[in-house]
Parts: structure tokens; C-alpha cells; sequence
């Protein structure tokens, strides 16, 4: 068996500036912490962020400077602070640019990546300023449903090239299993050029036999042990967001 | 008891709930959230929640203050967003909340951005979510907004993040002054429902757009069972962070 | 909580004439046949049969007269016979109707009917004749990629009426778990109108907590409880496929 | 150690198999089976096994009369066909064996019917199954057939259910009587590899299509140790029911 297992010095490297990179969970949930803290010590740049709705991760990122462009179809890290201030603030100075998305859209996107075609169609939308942004871009088309002639739009496959993605337990050749909200976190690793699992646990092949892992390790490149790995944000079933942590963050702006 | 203007809120969005709906609640959704459960545990409707915290109907929550919280699944199988959102595709689910910042007189919402230039915004706002996806797909839209005013209640959005007008939905406006709901004949706001401060004159004053009069308002007001039930789901108070009065 | 719990008589109902159907597994591999024999006891008829790889069950409906027509990517029964008697007979003889598919196609189309769009893309395919009997079918067209203006086939949304599916356990509200193999039950059931599960066991609710079942409830139209209920085909890891009773079947011709 | 002709198509197969390589097996499809196992565990090489049982790669499997046997992920993850499908739609998947009834000089298949009338078959086949989707598609295409004659190897078939026309990929066929490669400069197959049994000659009489010659055919053996792999793997001479010799 092929071991991809590494330390997280190594597993980072594998991030190169100007990459379009996604990552696991959502808002304060199973964000792969102690993976973006390690990228913050390296020091990358001109990241492209591709997500559906993150918050703390993209956050910590932002206010190192890590980030030229987001597409996103929001960030929020809610009770907290419903509009995140790096976030706000690095886009009202035009430090960030920022493609706005759509959740149906971006699970579009998405799944046209991880399933190796050019793109899929998603309903509603129509009628959004969001589709100018996006049709100048090049990243929606709005065409004319060949089978009904209804009109639909079309997302061109997104493939970022580095998923990070913070799962419960992993063996060395990356099955994944992720326990708890799911997310569109399959659909990233399948759709990115590299994978980097960070896992609470390792655990022998063995622990998936018989059963789909929630990632197959044919996509993963590098499995790196990281536990307690999603702190400050929550890690079901194992510990929940550290909220004075996320406070002390936010009162250091 | 003690309650609040987000209360009256809640109580009007669980009274837009009927039996049979899928409902589904996203990030940063604290009035909604509430009111689902309310709706649901309080006044029997038999609905089946689901959400961003990617729980299946699950059993009564505490609120904590990621409306996402993973730990609503302890007691619920897992159903994942993108199959809720496939259901929004199917014409299957039945509804959504969303929190615009503006609303305008076409149902036209914007999460998005402040003032003229989507590239050099005033204020970034927080992303529309699903808005732009789903406003049209949910057969019931609930928009919610805390600060009712000829701000946020627009002749014209800056920005159309999401719109219902190619839609046929039913579309509400809950706010801390009242219910409008969209009538799709005549393509006007009216005015559903208020609360016990609030009047027809209060919410005409606050919005920039016309708002149609119904023979008489629904009246809504809490109870104090109402108010016992969000305080035992708010322990911690977390909803007092969105007052506005 | 609404139970789905009915017993197999009730279930068989729910089928009605000329419906579009499609059944779990392949081959000789948990097939829903406690249901099959149950149908076929009823006795419907002009069956629309959809599915990919079919074998054991599809011969048994094709026996006893329920099938008009079928849509599938190949039949086989492999070893014990390579083409099965039933399905070329009846093909031949012209008293079933054949819409052939190929693999990559249909999962693309019974996802995309999972999804709710109503079409997908998928690769290949160009330069096979099966693209003018789809064609003619409304089933497929070729467009040109509005992104990259290459050819690629689209793929109509498939919606059957009726899945049924052969789970390992599952509740009384539909939430299903299937160990190993899944194939693309998940999207069969997801993309049809009705879905009907048999399950090997029934477990409490509380035995999906904090976990995706493989089919959500949400899906789940009955629940019905076959112990033994894929046999003569095999059902993981419980039992084998009964070669013996599979020779049985084929001697009876 | 009494050996079949099918055990020679089975070696040949595995000597195309290389390092590095993802190769999927599909349903009805005993001699691929047998060689990439036999390409893995005894020849080394360091190629991963997936197919329609689903299993990741799975420890070495006795063969039962299913090659979609389920219960070869008793010691293997399970990693879904739709999974292994998308992978060929990305351009990884290295290898995928087909066996068609008829293959012509073009390099289209037929699994699908006899005859020249898709809704009127004189013969009706299985089914091409992902034929048509994955001929394309991978990087190596290798096609079997146990009977290799001018009804078989034709100048045209009867049907394409599936064609490596238009892509750029590897195809090879292997028969009873050789290995023939498709050259994509030439457009015309090439014979490859002989068994002891065949010879250039006896290829060319049996075949619809010009097969060339190279300067010197790979000769195709089976030696003490290959034979007792592959009885080892199939105890119960399932394949013999293969057999056309």
C-alpha cells in the first residue's frame, strides 16, 4: 500500500501561490484550522477561493493576506458577526475582488468538476444581476433548453486545484470517512486536482472495508494527522466551535 | 416575561407555516429557526424541518449562535444541503427564509452589496446564499428583515441578487412592523398581518414602496406560552444581539 | 413520526400498468426479487423497465409477461448465460421493444433526474449508432459545448415511476443503509416519482443519527420488510447468490 | 498442468497492463479478471483494480460465475461504478476491457445485434453495456473475443455500438490466436503477439479486415507458474465453459 501520509510542513508545500483553492465545512463548522494556520506561518498569495458559504477559515485567511479573489456565494460568521469585518472591509477597499455566487450554482459548478464533464445546468436564477458578473466571467451561460426550450443556465465545471478538507478519520492511502453534515465536501475532493485530508484520526484500511468511504483515497494526494484540527471551529461529534476563542479573534482586528 | 421585537417575528413567521411543508433553514437564520421549531412543537403543524446544520427533522434544539449548528444531527439522520437544494429543483421544497437587506416592490431582494457599482460597493454585504437559486424555486418564500424602514423596503434594490418575478410562488415580507405578502394579480405589496405596536399608517411611513390595505389585518400578538417556548429555545438570549427597537 | 411500513401485498399496489420502473442492484446481485415474485404474483403489465446492468430480476418480469419495453445499457446473467434466454427471445421475436443505453449515459441521466435539471452532459459516445435511435427517442441530442464549442451528448433527465430498492436495514420513515456495492441506487431512488424499499431488517430511527443513510426518508414512499428478500441473487454481506436455484430458473426455460 | 485457450488470452491480456495503471473490470468478463489480478500479484506490477463489484483494489479474489461478485469488498473499500465512470470522463482511467462480439477495421464494436436492422436482430446481443461511453474514453481500450474468425474480426459491423474513432487512445484486441494493436498512423491493425498454437498466417486467413505484419510478433507463452495462478484463482475451471478450442 501507498502511504500518503505526511506532516503538515510537507502537506502545505503542496498549496503554490496563485492556486484556486476550496476547503471543508461551512461558517464556524469543520473549517481545516489547523491546516490554514500552518498555510498562514508559510505564507502563500493571490489564493483564489472557491466556496459555498464559509466563515471563520476564509476569515483568518483574509486577514493574512493570503487572498486575491473569492468566489463565494456568501461568508458569514452569523451571531458573531453577520457581515465578517476582513471580509467586508477587504472588499469595500478593492483589496479582494469577489465573484458572487450562488448556492445552486456553486453545487453545480461543483459536481460538473468532480464528475469530469464541461458543465450543468441549474434552475432559478434567472432574473439575478448575478448572471452579468457570471456571464462576463465565463463561468454561466444562459441557454435555451435544447429538449423544452425553456430557458436555463449553465455552470461551467469549477475544479479548483487544492481541496483541504477536515475529516474524522482517515487511513494512509486517504479513504476518508466525515461523520455528521457532509456538505458539498465530496464534491470538492472530487473536483480538485489535489486533495489534502487532515483527520482527528488515522485509522487502518481495514475500518473501511465492506463500506463507501464518505472520500475514496483515488482522489486524495496527502493525508496529514491533525487532531483537535478544526479549533477554534466545531468538529462533530468530537467538540463544539470554541466561541471565546472565535471573540478573542474577532476583538483583534 | 421579558420579550422582544425579533418575538413578534418569530411568532409571524410560524404562523405563515402549514401542515405538509418541508421548510428549510439556512446560516444566520435565528428568527427563522426559532419559528420553524415553534410552529412545529408549539402549534402541531405538521412539518418536516430540514437545513444548512444538514439535520433531518430533528427532535427540539437549543439555539447557539450558528443557526448550522452540526449538533442538531445528534438525534436526526444527516439529509445533505445539496439534496435539499435538488428538492428546491424538483419543486419540492416548500420553504425557504432569507434575510435581504432590501426588498423592493418587484420582489427583488439584494444580500449583496450598497450602492451602484457592484465592483466598488458602499457596503459589502454578506452574499446572497441561496437566494438567487432558490427565492424563485421555494413554493413559499419568507423574507425576513429586522429593521423595517424606507431603507431596507425599496422602490428599487441596488442590486437584484434574487427575484421572485419570473416565479409564481407566494412570497411574505415579515418584519419588526408587520406581514406583507405579495399578491400576484394586481403585483402589490398588502399588508397581512401587524403587531400590537404597529399599524398600517407605521408600516406605509417606513416603506418605500405602495402597500396595499386588506379589509383588516391579521393582529398578531404573543402569548406567554409563545414567549415561554422561545425563551426555553433561547436560553442564552442570543436573539437579543438582533433587537432593533 | 409517519410510518411507511406496509407489507408486500399493499406495496405491490402502488405499481401500476404501464409504469417506468427500475430495480436495485445488477446481474445476480441484490436484485429486489422478494418483490419481483410479488408483482408477478398481481400480475401488472407493459412495464417501461429502466435500469443499467439488469440480469436475474429483469428475466423473471420478462417471463411472466410484465415488460413492454425496456431501456438498459446490457442484460446478462454472465456466466450462467452470457445473454439471457428471455430478453433475447423476446427481443427477437419483437414482443419486447429495446432502447439500448450505454452506462455513462445513463448515469448521467438518472442523476440528473436525481437532481431535478433537466438534462446532463456526458462524454463519449460520439460515433456510436446509438446516438440516432436516442435521437429519435427524444432521449439524447448533440450540441456543441457553449463553452468550449466541442460536440458532447446531452443526456434527458430519466424520472422512472417507481423505484425499488433492496436495502441491508432500514426505519419505518424510509432512511435506508445499503453495505457494500451501491451502484446507483441512491440516484434511482432520489430521481423516482414513488420509491418502494425492501429491507432485510427494520431499525429504529435512531439507528441513522448523526449520519447519512445511503436513501434519505425524505424519498421514501413505503417500507416494506423481506428478510431474505434479494433471493436467488446475492445480498451483501448476508448471502451469496444460490447458484443452484439460478440454474433452476434457467432450466425451466 | 492442462491449460485452455483462454488462459493464453488471459496471459496476453496481462502483459498489456503497466505500471501506474487504474484498470476497471466489468460484468461477463472472466479473462480480464484473471489477468489483471495476475498482472498485479504475480507479475508486480503496480496497477490498482476497480470495476462493477465496486471494490478499491481488492486482495487477491477466487472468481465465481459473477465478475461483479459483491463480496470482493469484503477486504476493499467500496468505490462506486458512477465514481470509476467519472474518473474515465476526466481522462483517468487508464484501462477498460471490452468484449464484443465483432470489432472491424475502424476500430468500431458491436455488442449490440446481428443483423441490419436495430429493431428487427437476426441475433440479439447483451448489450453493449458502457461500450459506447468508454471505447473513447480511456487511455487503453483492450477488446477480447474467444472467437477469433471473419465473423468476428470484420470489415464492418453490423452495428457501432461503440467506436475509438474519434479519440486518441490505445486499442488493442486480443483473440484466440493473437494480439493485434491498432496503429493510429497507418489507421490499420498490427499484429502484436502469437501464441505457440497461431502464427501470422493463420490470423490473416481468420480475419475480415488486413491485419499487418511486424518485423517480429511477440510470442506468447504460458509457463508452469502462470497456469498454476490462474487455476489457483478459479479452483472450480469456471472459464472452461469459455473454452472454443
Amino acid at each position: 500500500m501507498e502511504s500518503k501520509l505526511m506532516r503538515m510542513e510537507e502537506a502545505v508545500e503542496l498549496v503554490k501561490n496563485g492556486d484556486s483553492v476550496t476547503i471543508s465545512g461551512i461558517s464556524i463548522h469543520r473549517n481545516p484550522m489547523a491546516f490554514i494556520y500552518a498555510l498562514v506561518k508559510r505564507g502563500v498569495k493571490d489564493l483564489y477561493f472557491i466556496d459555498r458559504e464559509p466563515g471563520f477559515g476564509l476569515e483568518v485567511l483574509l486577514k493574512y493576506g493570503l487572498v486575491r479573489k473569492l468566489r463565494i456565494a456568501m461568508s458569514t460568521l452569523e451571531w458573531f458577526s453577520s457581515i465578517p469585518r476582513h471580509f467586508r472591509k477587504m472588499i469595500e477597499e478593492r483589496e479582494v475582488e469577489m465573484l458572487e455566487d450562488t448556492c445552486g450554482a456553486f453545487i453545480a459548478g461543483i459536481r460538473a468538476g468532480s464528475f469530469g464533464i464541461p458543465f450543468m445546468p441549474v434552475k432559478g436564477i434567472i432574473g439575478s444581476d448575478l448572471v452579468k458578473m457570471h456571464e462576463r466571467e465565463g463561468t454561466w451561460k444562459v441557454i435555451e433548453d435544447p429538449f423544452s426550450g425553456e430557458k436555463i443556465v449553465l455552470v461551467k465545471a469549477i475544479n479548483p486545484d487544492v481541496a483541504i478538507i477536515h475529516v474524522n478519520k482517515a487511513d494512509e492511502e486517504g479513504n476518508a470517512e466525515i461523520l455528521g453534515p457532509l456538505y458539498e465536501d465530496e464534491y470538492k475532493a472530487k473536483a480538485s486536482k489535489k486533495v489534502i485530508i487532515t483527520a482527528e484520526e488515522i485509522v487502518p484500511r481495514s475500518y473501511f472495508y465492506g463500506r463507501r468511504p464518505t472520500i475514496n483515497g483515488e482522489y486524495v494526494t496527502a493525508v496529514v494527522h491533525a487532531l483537535k484540527g478544526a479549533e477554534p471551529t466545531s468538529m462533530f461529534p468530537y467538540y463544539d466551535a470554541d466561541y471565546e476563542k472565535i471573540i478573542e479573534f474577532l476583538e483583534h482586528f | 416575561m421579558k420579550s422582544y421585537s425579533v418575538d413578534y417575528v418569530i411568532k409571524a413567521i410560524s404562523t405563515l407555516l402549514e401542515d405538509g411543508e418541508l421548510v428549510y433553514i439556512g446560516l444566520n437564520s435565528i428568527p427563522s429557526l426559532i419559528a420553524s421549531f415553534m410552529a412545529r412543537d408549539l402549534y402541531g403543524k405538521k412539518i418536516r424541518i430540514i437545513g444548512v446544520a444538514e439535520a433531518s427533522n430533528p427532535s427540539r434544539v437549543l439555539l447557539s449562535p450558528s443557526t448550522g449548528n452540526p449538533f442538531f444531527v445528534e438525534a436526526a439522520p444527516v439529509i445533505i444541503t445539496a439534496d435539499a437544494f435538488d428538492f428546491a429543483q424538483k419543486g419540492k421544497l416548500d420553504v425557504m427564509f432569507l434575510g435581504p437587506a432590501q426588498i423592493d416592490e418587484e420582489t427583488n431582494v439584494n444580500l449583496t452589496m450598497i450602492g451602484n457599482d457592484y465592483y466598488n460597493p458602499k457596503v459589502k454585504l454578506p452574499g446572497g446564499a441561496a437566494t438567487a437559486f432558490i427565492l424563485p424555486l421555494s413554493k413559499k418564500a419568507i423574507l425576513w428583515n429586522l429593521k423595517h424602514s424606507k431603507r431596507s423596503l425599496v422602490k428599487k434594490v441596488d442590486f437584484i441578487t434574487g427575484t421572485a418575478k419570473f416565479s409564481n410562488n407566494k412570497v411574505f415580507v415579515v418584519t419588526n412592523l408587520g406581514v406583507l405578502a405579495y399578491n400576484r394579480e394586481d403585483r402589490k405589496w398588502h399588508l397581512e398581518g401587524i403587531y400590537p405596536f404597529s399599524s398600517y399608517e407605521k408600516v406605509v411611513e417606513n416603506t418605500d414602496f405602495e402597500v396595499k390595505r386588506k379589509d383588516s389585518e391579521r393582529l398578531i400578538d404573543l402569548t406567554n406560552e409563545d414567549l415561554r417556548f422561545i425563551n426555553d429555545m433561547d436560553p442564552y438570549n442570543l436573539r437579543s444581539a438582533l433587537e432593533t427597537l
